[in-house]
């Protein structure tokens, strides 16, 4: 039964990711990514990460590709053409540099010893397991710092974003 | 007591530069007050060290030993000897002169201009006080920076070549010498178990005669690059011509005793047996460079030039005297790179005075200035006979202990050497006839105004130095006695030891056991 | 009482110093009285301590104060410190005596010069310059003073400064010198490093153990020493600075090229002749180069027509032979025309200055003659002179040139043929010193009329130094009598504490030892006071009876005279074989070497980084997919490296 | 039970899948949602982890890459609308201002 359930979410997650990067219009590339998203946290949740699965959908899939879609609007990229007239190399060259990557991991994981070891240390886990409370606990605890650190990170991204996007003044008056 | 002497003068400026840091770029003249004031508090502090300093004591004072970077066992570890005292009162004294100097001479980006100078002044007295080796290496490279900015943005038409020039000679040396230094991290860690830079340790460090070599080699590398010896010597000429005044006489009063300094420092007592082998190369180069220097400035048309190539003369004559290994030699060593310092600085200013007046340096410009400038004249004369040695004044004592301590070593070379004495007349005087004698053949040199008060008041000081060693130096050599003697005894001392225990150190060495040296993260 | 030694160079010092801090601030008179006043005091100190000196038993004659220590390091410690013997007395006499008229001489010589407080500022400080050298205790202090005489030397010659001749001759009498002074610090050296101390009582004392009679070493360092002797006091080879030297004021040439400071250099090898007669190698150089050089400069003075020329070569001819009393181990003897020769040459060169003055400038004495009648004072007195240095008897210089006539052919070191030069040598003098006195105060008024309308005798203030001196040129003999005409040679015996190196036993002693009886030596006298007669009256009738003469005997060796009047090209030889090619090889250097070689590889070496970077930089292409791809192609291989491993 | 290798595969092909939309896409926009592909294909492996080894630090790690993911999502875009307002385009090979 779970393996069922990750072949299909595996499947699904992959399937949309590819669908992604061979769409031509960004907004069904999005869409396609959201899926591959759901897929993904599908299988957080089937590996006892509850509550890292829903952010995954609730930030992720909520917050970050609907900015995305924004963007995406704002620009009205329909039109846009992507032809430039020569391919800087060739595109058979990459994705052959692509799938060397894929099995070269895959070799790694193969080579790796201990997985098959933990397979058989593994135990059910604990019921709150990835659940809010532990994870919470951790963060301000163990990870104090780190978290806050990343407040102020977001801070600057905040602040660097805004200024970027913002239009300077007398563009805004050459616009005019 | 949280704070001490050395830490103090050390980086005092610093203050200076957090202070010039809140004052307004426009604000030139509190910027200009704040970094005189800086630097002469700096001074009196430095004096206050002198008068603390006894000068009757054998080894390092005012030392002071806290962790800083526990991890890498880094010390902060300073200290000072007779030989560092002077020289940092050198510095403190140069670098007051220095700024006080630039007050009309720069006019474009003021502020950067004094806090360059005020970082430099910080990492000029770090190195002469810094006992750790990264310390040592720390302030030595940051001794560069400021450096580099004063030539490349206040310099002369060519300063970026110059500049350029001159960080990647000096970078070039000290890249080797940290290499070195970290090869001796680690051979200080299989000795004794201990991850440490601590000079004062590794002085009692032996160390086997090939890995001595290269060491040596690596460190007198970096050192002879800023000494410099021939033939290393072709950024000077170029960085002094294109520094501001101010900047060459840090330059050459200050700079370059860093490799002298590193020289008697680490060198000598580190690797005596290398130092050894390398007596003949060194002294042979020094030579070189005492007569290639002054055959060389001799046919110099910018006074600027003259002076520097007059600097590798200058400074082959202390490389000599130390090669002597006795006390005369090294102590003249000592004394003569303070000479070098006071006297090469003093006509560094002279001249940025006389180019700022007429915004030329060549020497076929001038003529007759006596007529017009007596004062001035009379400044440069004093200032041009110390620098060739007259009795009684500064360069005298020096160059003769040089060549005394010279001649119990080696006879031949003293004998070379003293042609350079000859040759330093012919260059100076040539130089002084073209200058300040003669008849004013330019017009634009008749009406030359004579040096005003502040002027005068830079130079007086250097005046008084000049004849103060020259007929008083006893309080000098009283106080560089022990530390002089020190740094013979340690290499005899070592010299010995190395000697018993090289059977020892060959199994340390030897490629089999190669992976002694290896470094093995855990420390185990 | 004891602490009166220092006093001595202290008051020129103080002088220097009032002058020169306050140079153009202070009126004439005032410069001159510091300036006169504090050499005069010094005199006067210097008389007071010799009283003194001689009131002590001939044994303990020394007075030794220590100032301070100069250098300290290690075993070597230097002191500041005078020593007043008899015969650093009678340098210092001389000295500040002679400095002293000369002084006096020079306000008024140079009373309408511009640069009148800088002279006395100079001078002065050369006063202090000499004293130290005379006075020092120590050969590193006299050393001190043997190039501080030579700075001073450097700024008066060169004080005109606005004529390129002058500072010329100011910088190549500089560093003539300090070719010299070369060969004497590396002497300074090799007694050091074997004695262990430059102090004279211990030099003296151990010298004699440490040194092998006419051993290497001792060769060597006397004959450094030597070098530096030659270098300050104008022998060969480096002569050539002192006729340059005369572009100086003329009572600069007097004081410093005349009467003191060329007389440095024998008064060293005086007081180090504890080691000279260690090696009597040197002993023989010092003779034959002095003799030579006496033969040489009486030679080239012969045909110069500038008066202070003939004077400046005189001086070289009469310091050689001073050097040669040395050569032959009569250290006294040569003192002693150390002395006479400062009364008589300083009053010879402020003679000129007085003719010079009277002549607006003119040197040439093809342009004077006839001035007796003009200058009665200065005629009388330069009269007095030229006796004196021809070797009249009754004149200070007969006794002193006799004296060292007869050593040499005497002494143990000397011979017949240095006697021959030497009295060939002194014949010459008495010729061209007399054709000097001829075309200048006799014959016809051959300057211009302007200038001759305003011929005059020189004020008081220079007159009565001429007399002085004058007087001081005829009796300034009489302290060294010689045994033979009945005196005691009293001048020898004050010496003879001082000279440890020579063997006394005596005037009979010596007399006995080299076999020389007195008769042979009043024969001698006799012979060679005849043979300059005949010189003299050679000179006055080609000069004086029969001036056409000598243009017919010109013409017919004209070639010699060639030679002889251009110096035997020494300079010229010198400029060719030394300074041309260093100037030359200098350029190369920095030209060549410098900018070529060392900076021509480093900044090849720059230059090909730089190309190889200007290739290596085409792979920053600047497009994000690129680099990217690049990226991943490094990714593949470092996983790559490890899953195939 | 889902053996470790399988997640571990997925989460190197979902890697692979974003490295090649990186390196093909020219559109600036696939490019970066590409990048957040990668970054969860390494949030799988790091929650995969987590779980075999029963220590909950990796979902803490997770979050911390979520925030990054944010943040640089704000900055990234802000640059492809300046990027677009400037050159009208937001095709990668027309950028080569860091050429040389």
């Amino acid at each position: 039964m779970e393996l069922a359930i990750f072949y299909i979410s595996a499947i699904v997650a992959a399937g949309g990711a590819l669908m992604m990067i061979l769409q031509r219009n960004p907004v069904a590339s999005v869409l396609y990514l959201i899926l591959s998203l759901v897929a993904l946290a599908v299988l957080f949740v089937q590996l006892s990460a509850l509550f890292v699965g829903s952010l995954l959908i609730i930030v992720y899939a909520g917050a970050i590709l609907v900015l995305f879609l924004f963007v995406i609007m704002l620009l009205n990229l329909r039109g846009e053409k992507f032809t430039s007239e020569k391919p800087i190399l060739d595109k058979g060259t990459k994705i052959t540099l692509v799938v060397l990557f894929f099995m070269e991991l895959v070799i790694l994981i193969k080579q790796m010893a201990f997985p098959q070891r933990m397979d058989s240390l593994m135990t059910q886990a604990s019921p709150d397991f990835g659940g809010v409370e532990p994870v919470a606990t951790l963060l301000y605890t163990k990870y104090l710092y780190p978290f806050e650190l990343t407040s102020i990170l977001l801070l600057v991204a905040i602040v660097g974003a805004v200024i970027m996007a913002k239009r300077d003044k007398n563009e805004e008056e050459g616009e005019r | 007591m949280g704070l001490d002497i050395l830490t103090l003068v050390t980086f005092f400026p610093l203050l200076g530069i957090i202070l010039l840091l809140f004052v307004p770029k426009t604000q030139v003249g509190s910027i200009r007050a704040i970094a005189i004031i800086i630097a002469f508090i700096t001074l009196l502090l430095s004096f206050v060290m002198y008068s603390l300093f006894d000068p009757f004591a054998n080894g390092m004072q005012f030392e002071i030993n806290i962790p800083w970077i526990t991890a890498f066992g880094i010390n902060y570890h300073v200290g000072i000897d007779g030989i560092s005292l002077l020289l940092i009162m050198l510095t403190t004294i140069l670098s007051l002169i220095a700024i006080i100097s630039s007050w009309s001479a720069i006019t474009t980006g003021i502020k950067g201009y004094y806090i360059s100078l005020l970082l430099l002044e910080t990492g000029m007295i770090g190195v002469f006080v810094a006992l750790d080796l990264f310390l040592f290496y720390v302030f030595w490279e940051a001794m560069l920076i400021p450096m580099y900015f004063l030539i490349g943005v206040w310099g002369g038409p060519r300063k970026i070549y110059a500049a350029i020039k001159f960080v990647l000679f000096t970078m070039f040396g000290s890249l080797l010498m940290l290499v070195a230094l970290l090869y001796l991290y680690f051979m200080y860690h299989s000795y004794s178990g201990e991850y440490s830079f601590d000079l004062l340790k590794m002085y009692q460090m032996p160390i086997p005669m090939g890995a001595q070599t290269y060491l040596f080699m690596a460190f007198a590398l970096a050192f002879a690059i800023k000494v410099p010896i021939w033939p290393f010597h072709t950024w000077l000429p170029d960085a002094h011509v294109e520094a501001p005044t101010a900047g060459s006489v840090i330059l050459a009063g200050v700079l370059l005793k860093m490799g002298t300094y590193g020289f008697v420092r680490i060198c000598l007592p580190l690797f005596p047996q290398a130092t050894l082998e390398f007596v003949p190369l060194i002294s042979i180069l020094a030579i070189i460079g005492i007569i290639y220097g002054a055959l060389v400035s001799m046919v110099q048309r910018d006074v600027k030039s003259l002076i520097a190539f007059s600097s590798v003369s200058h400074l082959g004559f202390v490389m000599l005297g130390m090669m002597a290994l006795n006390v005369q030699g090294l102590e003249g060593s000592v004394i003569q790179m303070i000479n070098h310092g006071i006297s090469t600085g003093a006509l560094f200013l002279l001249v940025g005075m006389i180019y700022e007046r007429r915004h030329t340096r060549m020497i076929a410009d001038f003529g007759g200035l006596s007529k017009s400038m007596p004062v001035f004249s009379t400044f440069f004369m004093i200032v041009a006979l110390s620098s060739i040695g007259l009795p009684l004044t500064n360069g005298f004592v020096g160059e003769f202990l040089i060549l005394l301590g010279t001649f119990k070593a080696n006879t031949l070379y003293a004998v070379l050497a003293s042609i350079g004495v000859i040759l330093a007349a012919c260059y100076m005087l040539w130089m002084l006839q073209r200058v300040i004698f003669g008849k004013i053949t330019n017009v634009a040199n008749e009406n030359l105004h004579d040096l005003s008060g502040r002027e005068k008041l830079v130079l007086i000081p250097l005046i008084i130095l000049i004849f103060w060693i020259g007929i008083y130096p006893k309080p000098f050599f009283i106080r560089m006695e022990p530390a002089v003697k020190n740094i013979l005894h340690l290499m005899q001392k070592s010299g010995k030891e190395k000697a018993q225990n090289f059977e020892e150190l060959k199994f340390y060495m030897d490629g089999s056991k190669a992976s002694e040296y290896t470094f093995k993260p855990d420390g185990e | 009482m004891n602490q009166t030694l220092f006093l001595i160079p202290l008051f020129p010092l103080i002088g220097f110093l009032l002058n020169g801090l306050f140079l153009g601030r202070l009126n004439k008179k005032l410069i001159s009285l510091i300036a006169c006043g504090s050499v005069g005091l010094s005199f006067i100190v210097g008389l007071k301590m010799f009283f003194q000196l001689i009131s002590l038993p001939e044994n303990t004659r020394a007075i030794e104060e220590i100032l301070f220590t100069w250098i300290p390091s290690g075993e070597f410690v230097v002191s500041f410190g005078y020593l007043f013997d008899p015969l650093s007395a009678i340098m210092v006499l001389v000295v500040s005596g002679v400095g002293f008229l000369i002084h006096v001489y020079s306000v008024g010589y140079m009373h309408d010069d511009p640069g009148y407080g800088r002279y006395f500022t100079y001078l002065n400080l050369f006063i202090f310059a000499m004293l130290t050298l005379v006075l020092a205790n120590n050969y590193l202090l006299m050393f001190v003073g043997w190039e501080g005489v030579g700075l001073c030397s450097y700024l008066l010659i060169g004080f005109w400064f606005e004529k390129k001749s002058a500072s010329d001759a100011g910088k190549k009498a500089f560093i003539v010198n300090r070719i010299g002074d070369f060969g004497f610090i590396l002497g300074l050296f090799i007694i050091f490093w074997n004695v262990r101390s430059l102090d004279y009582n211990e030099v003296f004392v151990r010298a004699p153990e440490v040194f092998a009679l006419g051993g290497g070493l001792i060769t060597a360092a006397t004959l450094l020493l030597f070098l530096g002797a030659t270098g300050k006091s104008a022998q060969i080879p480096l002569y050539v600075w002192l006729p340059d030297a005369m572009e100086g004021p003329t009572p600069v040439s007097a004081l410093i090229h005349a009467a003191t400071m060329v007389t440095a250099g024998v008064y060293m090898i005086a007081r180090s002749n504890v080691l000279f007669m260690l090696a009597p190698s040197t002993m023989t150089v010092v003779a034959i180069v002095g003799i030579a050089t006496a033969l040489l400069a009486a030679t080239i003075a012969l045909a110069q027509n500038d008066i202070k020329r003939v004077l400046a070569y005189s001086t070289i001819s009469q310091l050689g032979y001073m050097f040669t009393a040395c050569g032959v181990a009569a250290f006294a003897a040569g003192i002693f025309h150390l002395m006479t020769h400062a009364f008589f040459k300083a009053l010879l060169f402020l003679g000129s200055g007085s003719v010079i003055h009277a002549l607006a400038g003119q040197q040439d004495m093809r342009y004077m003659g006839g001035l007796k009648r003009h200058m009665k004072t200065t005629y009388v007195t330069f009269f007095i002179a030229t006796l004196a240095i021809a070797g009249i008897p009754g004149l200070s210089g007969f006794f002193s040139k006799d004296e060292i006539l007869w050593k040499a052919f005497s002494s143990n070191q000397g011979s017949i043929w240095i006697w021959l030069v030497a009295l060939f040598t002194a014949l010459m003098t008495a010729f061209y010193m007399f054709r000097l006195v001829f075309l200048t105060f006799y014959g016809q008024e051959r300057m211009d009329h302007h200038t001759k309308e305003h011929l005059h005798e020189s004020p008081k203030m220079m007159t009565v130094p001429l007399s002085i001196l004058a007087v001081l040129s005829i009796i300034g003999g009489y302290v060294g009598i010689p045994h033979i005409l009945g005196g005691g040679n009293q001048f020898e015996k004050f010496l003879e504490p001082v000279m440890k190196g020579v063997h006394h036993g005596g005037e009979e002693h010596a007399l006995a030892s080299s076999g020389h009886s007195a008769g042979t030596e009043l024969t001698l006298m006799f012979g060679s006071v005849a043979l300059i007669l005949v010189s003299i009256y050679l000179s006055y009738y080609l000069y004086v009876k029969n001036v056409a003469l000598v243009g017919r005997l010109r013409n017919s060796v004209s070639g010699i005279h060639k030679i002889i009047y251009g110096k035997f090209f020494i300079d010229e030889l010198y400029n060719a074989i030394i300074i041309r090619p260093l100037v030359g090889g200098s350029l190369f250097l920095w030209k060549i070497v410098d900018v070529v070689l060392i900076d021509g590889v480093l900044n090849g070496l720059a230059i090909l980084i730089g190309d190889v970077s200007l290739g290596a930089r085409k792979m920053q292409s600047g497009q994000l997919r690129r680099y990217a791809t690049v990226f991943l192609a490094g990714v593949v291989i470092i996983i790559g490296y490890f899953a195939l491993r | 039970m889902v053996p470790m290798p399988h997640y571990l595969i997925l989460s190197a092909l979902l890697f692979a899948i974003g490295a090649a939309g990186v390196i093909l896409s020219r559109n600036l926009l696939i490019m970066f949602m590409s990048i957040e592909v990668m970054l969860n294909a390494a949030n799988l492996a790091i929650i995969t982890f987590s779980r075999f080894l029963n220590v909950m630090d990796g979902h803490v790690f997770v979050f911390l890459v979520m925030a990054i993911a944010a943040a640089e999502a704000a900055v990234g875009l802000a640059m492809i609308i300046t990027i677009f307002r400037n050159r009208g385009t937001i095709d990668a090979d027309k950028f080569n201002l860091m050429k040389w």
